[in-house]
């Protein structure tokens, strides 16, 4: 119960005004008219993003992800629909304000889009004179960016000499400059390698965590929704199929096409060698919360005359959250292993018998 | 002989050499000054980009294609008036350049909208998308990134003014290709004819040369 | 800018005022432009001018740059044409005094006189009309054509030829280009100035141009600066026999104006 | 009276048009027939390209860039022993069209060069790695991929032709350029001036037109 | 044992040559001149891969993994060292005969490399050409990779209607044309997102069975060498720091780098909160092949008075060997505990006590 309350506690202090939308997206369309047609990228999307989430977006391409990110910030001008981002309808503003709406949102792109003229300080400080920083004022806080994504000392280095995540880095201060509500990321990291990966998404769980800046972000890695996201949405066609708190969505799927998606993370294939043999019964055990760090399997071992065997199986931390799936080979007599899985369906989210003794 | 020949004319070579600098420098100059923008704007009115003026670009575009059928010695002439009005004289290297700014600076607009159009896309919108005017972005992205294009567009639009800069002879403007002519084509003196034309050929490889250099030390891709 | 900072320091007060002693004379490139810088250039520069000699590849620009001021006087066209242009052009010239010019040429590598000239052979014409009409004034004379009364010298043109005994196909080129193109046609009418720059001999014409002296070559200036001292010095040096010396040894074939030949 | 005027020009003006594009027509082809490998042969033998050969590429690049120093009429003279020995005549259209193309040669080759440039060099790459000959990768890559590019290129040139051909009267070449400065220039007939003037300018713009919607069609990125 | 042995005649099956070096680099080394000097893309590399192998690269970003698979076609002419291919050495050969070696090397590309003007049938028709193969064959055989892609219904398409998995299979289609006995994947899945890589992945995995073609592969995602790789290395400053079997290498990673790259795939890092709220040991235990199954901690839990707390853990199947790792809370007296801890340590791969009882 201590884990349980620190845990909520990290929450707490993040997400200070968590409740709030900080993004309304309202009925968006978005429809690209081509040669051939319409082309549908985002079909009636309605979602509230609360401040300080972090909003994961996953999907095949042309799902229509990009198309939708891209909506946040009117990169795309919806074709129907209202976006809110702050309270405040984007679609309506004259230029000039939508520039300043824009200050507030940071984007952040998979392919960096740095600007390989300038160096490294003046990237990040093109964001800042787009919002009429004194020149001194940039100075100092493009320093302090620069320090905040640790490239302190690459200030004066051209784009063409940095490294992948480097570049990322780059882009994220660029993101940041102007202390944004929103960062939108459309594939930040699907460039890089996985431990700069790893290190791009420690930062932007340290942004969002200190800077309570609410996150968007697009991703084709499971991995990367179940490490930084709060909520995860599924998209098909332009819809959003699925929607829900990660941990949610991870446990319990809906929708085949999330299943699929989340047997990237969570995959049990056994290998047919494997089963064919085993002669017990082979189960599948799913524990939820903190259940599974309460000692079932050991305590069903000791009450009941069976022996388990693990033939596959995981414990994924997602939010903190241990979610935990294990395919056993009990074996023992028919009865005493009945009692036992009785024991389990009892005291586990689900059990299923895979396969029945040989 | 040929060789004493050749030392006779070399005060008029040196003075017709810096005739043609001085023509061509002028024409450059106008031309990226008014091409520049010119190019700039083809560029950023143009259908989806983020000062799109349908409208703009194809009166623009319109006008540009104009200036670039009229044959070069019908423009020299149609100028007059103007070149009489701007630089106060219709005859020598001066009044040339009048009409070599205006047929070159169609010629670099298009040759500046063609680098600003190798941009990627991509980071046009990173600057869009913080909040960046579209001054800022014509100045901090568009221009910095196309630099090399537009160096290369400029060695371009060079050489073929010194090719052009040959037909300054009309309004009696001098210059190393005027030279040529005079002698070469008129008096039919082909040992100055030869000289003056290797004179122009060294002075376009050491453009071209230079060119290159430059475009390559501000490349910082 | 050149030109103001002389003006002051001479003769300011004088009635001439804008006569200065920097002048510059236009002229066709070619040998007119050699007259004017070996037989008057050097004459203008004794009497203590500073002379410039502005080489035009055209017909149209030195006249204008004359009116215009930009010239002090040009040497490059005939009475005719002057006279023409400035009517066309609604600006005022008057000529100085006419100088020896290279009378044009019809040749011929095919025919051997102008009486055997076949049926629609192919005549090579200068394609600008000062030197044009001159190519069917000589047509005209030997009875070839004949051009339109009311046509003007000025725009004249072989759409203007009324009656075209041979059937002459006209094929108009740039003067300068003609000497070139003997070769390829049946006949060419070729200025003198050119034949002479390229080494042909003017006695392998099939006919000379009957040159009279409002077809020759003459100094021109702005109208009402016929008395300025500047014209007064080009018409000096024109006269003297200095002047004739340098003709006859460095532009022989040039046929002398009546003036010269008279004195 | 003006319009009687046009009318009495219009055969003149029809024989001019069909003599331009006699003219340009012909220096297109040449130039791309000559320009294209030229300009192919410029992009395989530079540094790190399949078939390097720096001398050849620095060769080859000197003489594109001596043929493009040289005026047009020097290089109309210069040319006319050869123009002789190959279309057996000096003057005319066809005459005309001999410098013409010696002068658009080097021209569309850079241009040539400069789209192959484009191409991503990963998809040159695959080729090579595919086992693919030089020519193989020339003809099926290099060529349909910068397809697009060469016909702007070719449109760029051909419009530039349509220019130069202004100076074939020159040599007597005629053409609709040549027309606008015998009769509108050198006669004062502004009539004809402009209203050759006009079908300059609509020929131009239909070209450009044609070769904007030509270059889209081919392009399958 | 019975699933131990198809697992053995699972190889048997695919590489039935296994043990002739298809490809032999001896010595090789790339260095790249530029202005600011030489860098060093590939450095001192020996390595042997054998007829029918899955051999995978992995490392950061610039370690010189490009480097070292375009100079195994040539793609760049090595500064030292050879390369043999199938006992041919590749440097010595004239341009034709190198063109005929490449025909037996297919090349696949994370950015797929098409030629946009082409449509797919055309693509892949143009490395059989290359091939000199007439015309009629060349459809034939056309028609047949298509198939084997999935992508017959596509022949007439130009690449750009393509999706990245659609382009990725054109890229294979052609890497396969002339039948080739190597296979070399340059982040052939970086691109594309992960249902779309497992279905890549899985037409690697058939082809190199099928057909017994040699497969060499740089990638960024360890879930792709776990999946199809036989044997990996691992690259640094244009070395191979380690290489081995792709088993012994998860299992037992020596360097600092190779663990680094592993802990994506295996990673166990205990949130803090639950690490706090568990009173007793905690044990890190690693099985390894044919042990994971046999019910070591069933055993124990039943055999010693002491209660065991998944806490964390997973069971991969790496070349389909189990290899198993996790990390328990022993609940019990201290002796107890000790007991269990040292009967664990002679049945188990390894035993690490994480904390002691607190
Ligand atoms: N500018 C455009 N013009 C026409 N169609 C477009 C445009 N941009 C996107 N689309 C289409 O809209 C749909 C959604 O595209 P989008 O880029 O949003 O997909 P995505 O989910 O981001 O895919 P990916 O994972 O490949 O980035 C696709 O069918 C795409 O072809
Ligand atoms: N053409 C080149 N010229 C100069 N240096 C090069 C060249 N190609 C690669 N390098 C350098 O060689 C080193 C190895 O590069 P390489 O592309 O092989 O790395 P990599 O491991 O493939 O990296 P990545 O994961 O980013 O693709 C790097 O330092 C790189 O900068
Ligand atoms: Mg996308
Ligand atoms: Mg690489």
């Amino acid at each position: 119960m201590k884990g349980a309350f620190l845990i909520v506690k990290g929450h707490v202090e993040g997400l200070g005004e968590r409740g709030d939308a900080m993004i309304r997206v309202e009925n968006l369309v978005k429809e690209y008219k081509t040669k051939k047609g319409i082309i549908i990228g985002v079909d009636h999307v309605n979602v509230t993003i609360e401040k300080g989430e972090v909003f994961g977006i996953v999907g095949y391409s042309g799902a229509g992800k990009s198309s939708f990110i891209r909506c946040l910030n009117l990169l795309e001008t919806p074709s129907n629909g209202e976006i809110y981002i702050d309270g405040v309808g984007l679609t309506s503003l004259s230029k000039q304000e939508l520039r300043a709406a824009r200050l507030k949102i940071g984007m952040i792109f998979q392919h960096f889009y740095l600007i390989s003229a300038k160096t490294v300080a003046e990237n990040i400080a093109f964001a800042l004179k787009a919002a009429n920083h004194p020149r001194k004022e940039i100075n100092d806080r493009v320093h302090e960016l620069l320090e905040m994504v640790g490239l302190a000392d690459k200030a004066e280095v051209y784009p063409a000499q940095l490294s992948g995540g480097q570049k990322q880095r780059v882009g994220i201060a660029r993101a940041l400059a102007n202390n944004p509500s929103v960062l939108l990321c459309d594939e930040a990291t699907s460039a890089l390698d996985p431990s700069t990966t790893k290190s791009i998404l420690k930062l932007l769980k340290k942004i969002n965590k200190e800077l309570g800046i609410t996150i968007v972000l697009i991703t084709h890695e499971m991995e990367v929704v179940k490490e930084i996201c709060d909520r995860v949405a599924v998209m098909q066609d332009g819809k959003f199929v699925e929607e829900g708190p990660v941990y949610e969505v991870f446990a319990h799927p809906q929708e085949e096409l999330t299943k699929h998606f989340i047997s990237s993370v969570l995959q049990f294939d056994l290998p047919a060698a494997i089963v064919e043999h085993c002669a017990g019964t082979i189960v599948k055990i799913q524990f939820k919360g903190a259940v599974a760090g309460e000692g079932v399997i050991s305590d069903m071992l000791q009450q009941f005359n069976v022996k388990g065997n693990f033939l596959h199986g995981k414990i994924e931390y997602i939010q903190d959250i241990p979610l935990g799936i294990f395919i056993m080979e009990l074996q023992g007599s028919s009865s005493a292993v009945a009692d036992a899985i009785s024991y389990l369906e009892k005291r586990t989210e689900q059990v299923e018998v895979i396969r029945d003794a040989a | 002989m040929p060789l004493d020949h050749i030392v006779s004319i070399l005060p008029e070579l040196n003075k017709a050499f810096f005739e043609t600098l001085y023509m061509v420098g002028i024409s450059l100059t106008v031309s990226i000054i008014v091409g520049l923008p010119l190019g700039i704007l083809l560029f950023v009115t143009d259908r989806g980009l983020f000062l799109e003026q349908i409208l703009v670009k194809n009166v623009v575009g319109f006008i540009v294609n104009l200036v670039r059928s009229v044959p070069f010695i019908i423009l020299l002439v149609a100028l007059i008036p103007f070149t009489n009005w701007l630089v106060g004289t219709t005859i020598g290297p001066t009044a040339a350049s009048v009409a070599l700014s205006v047929a070159a600076i169609p010629f670099f607009a298009r040759v500046v909208e063609t680098s600003i159009r190798e941009i990627d896309k991509g980071v046009i919108e990173a600057a869009i998308a913080v909040g960046a005017t579209p001054w800022m972005i014509i100045r901090e992205v568009l221009l910095p990134e196309a630099r090399p294009g537009i160096i290369q567009g400029a060695t371009l639009t060079l050489i073929s003014l010194i090719a052009y800069s040959a037909m300054a002879g009309i309004v009696g403007g001098g210059g190393v290709g005027d030279l040529a002519i005079r002698y070469g084509y008129y008096r039919y003196d082909n040992t100055i004819m030869f000289t003056t034309i290797i004179v122009l050929v060294l002075l376009v490889q050491v453009i071209q040369l230079a060119g290159d250099i430059f475009s390559k030390i501000v490349d910082k891709r | 800018g050149s030109d103001d900072s002389t003006s002051d320091s001479s003769e300011s007060a004088a009635p001439e005022a804008e006569e200065t002693k920097e002048v510059k004379i236009g002229a066709t490139s070619g040998p007119y432009a050699d007259m004017v810088t070996k037989a008057i250039k050097p004459g203008l520069e004794e009497k203590g001018y500073t002379v410039e000699v502005v080489e035009f590849s055209d017909y149209i620009v030195p006249n204008r740059a004359l009116d215009n001021g930009d010239i002090q006087a040009n040497l490059f066209q005939h009475k005719v044409y002057m006279e023409n242009f400035a009517k066309e052009n609604n600006m005022e010239l008057s000529d100085l005094i006419v100088v020896p010019t290279a009378p044009m040429g019809i040749y011929s590598n095919v025919f051997a006189s102008m009486d055997e000239i076949a049926d629609g052979a192919e005549i090579a014409i200068p394609n600008d009309p000062t030197n044009a009409a001159r190519a069917f004034l000589i047509l005209e004379d030997e009875g070839l054509i004949k051009l339109d009364e009311n046509v003007s010298p000025l725009t004249v043109s072989e759409n203007d030829i009324v009656e075209n005994v041979k059937n002459l196909q006209f094929v108009p080129i740039e003067a300068a280009q003609l000497p070139r193109s003997v070769e390829q046609v049946d006949l060419a009418a070729v200025p003198g100035n050119f034949a002479l720059a390229s080494d042909m001999d003017l006695l392998d014409a099939l006919v000379l141009e009957n040159m009279p002296d409002e077809y020759r070559n003459r100094v021109v200036v702005k109208g009402g600066e016929e008395e300025t001292q500047l014209s007064k010095d080009i018409i000096e040096i024109v006269e003297s026999a200095g002047f004739e010396e340098i003709i006859d040894a460095e532009f022989q074939g040039f046929g002398k104006p009546e003036w010269m030949e008279n004195r």
